[in-house]
């Protein structure tokens, strides 16, 4: 199935893109988390990326479905 | 109760306008960009968000804080873009009844603004250097 | 740094001007008269002071704040004489570069002001009845 | 010897005057304090009662001199 990918801030730079489309089975979003890191080792370094499921946060077990779109984000750094 | 992210300049004295009579104290917390981050110096930031799910998340810090100090009312506004030195980024606004929920709740929502909301600074060095937090 | 004892309403816009460019965070605290003392409507409340020794008292407090926390700078004014319900009675701003210190700094210093500050409240209710914290 | 007393906020309302001269022997504030408590029986319930001896705040064992001015303060409540 695809689903659709969005880097954002610091990961958009170092892994080089904005968004790509990837072929993967099914998985849950944690699993795509851990795919991602070994596909880009920039990713790899950080603990607490946070991910977005469809415009919603998810840290959780949930299948992935084809279409999805997942948003990674690196750790916050705001305020 | 609100929580806003927005690229306009703060605005603190409209947001702190608002009071009801019951109010007994109010902690505001101003977080403010420095004119030098890691001994260099900064030209700016730049404030990179997913502002629906920043805004969704403030939201929610803003009420369980609420309902966890009980408190009368609590505002918040995150900038995103470009963000200059002597410029605030944050502003925490919370009315409570009594000053020790006052301080505890707008210390709890300043640190889980920084702990959870999806929003990345980049540091814009005056030397013309760049650098992700 | 600077304490103030005053009759005057508290012209809070004028000072939180003073900035400078290593603040990183300002923490602000007011107190403000409630409509509602005890279960009673208040009608105003009376500060009584020794204007002198309270403000003595009052720059020896944002001193002592100002070592222990390190801060960059420390504001407090405090109304004497009648204060209406809405109105601002104290007011504490603090500054520094980091927030933990701010939020701190900002708390110890409210603290002493209500344990050790000499200044005395009469509740004039609504009914016409007084009474002195 | 003589010192002149005043009382300030609720003390000033319960003992009825704001100051007075009192003809004492020689002691210190804080047995001036115990004789007041004595004397006023409202002060009594009150254990953080303030000093000023000569418009300088006193809660210690400095003696008192002829001429003082010790100022009788209930505990703070401001805020």
């Amino acid at each position: 199935m695809k689903v659709h990918i969005k880097y954002y801030a610091k990961y958009r730079d170092t892994i080089g893109k904005r968004e790509e489309d990837l072929e993967v089975e099914e998985m849950t979003v944690k699993s795509l988390l851990d795919l991602l890191r070994g596909k880009y080792p920039s990713l790899g370094g950080d603990k607490t990326s946070l991910l977005a499921l469809n415009n919603k946060f998810q840290r959780d077990e949930t299948k992935l479905s084809d279409g999805d779109t997942v948003s990674v984000f690196p750790p916050v750094s705001g305020g | 109760m609100k929580g806003t992210i927005q690229t306009d300049p703060i605005d603190a004295s409209a947001i702190l306008r608002t009071r009801n009579l019951e109010i007994g104290s109010s902690v505001v917390f101003e977080g403010i960009v420095r004119k030098t981050e890691s001994t260099k110096e900064l030209a700016h930031l730049f404030y990179e968000s997913d502002e629906k799910l920043a805004e969704e998340e403030l939201n929610k810090i803003l009420k369980e804080a609420h309902t966890k100090f009980n408190l009368i009312d609590a505002f918040a506004v995150h900038r995103v873009g470009v963000v200059e030195p002597g410029e605030v980024s944050l502003l925490v606004a919370v009315y409570s009844s009594h000053r020790r929920e006052a301080f505890e709740a707008c210390s709890y929502i300043v640190e889980a603004i920084k702990s959870g909301l999806p929003i990345w600074k980049k540091d814009h060095f005056a030397d013309g250097s760049e650098s992700w937090h």
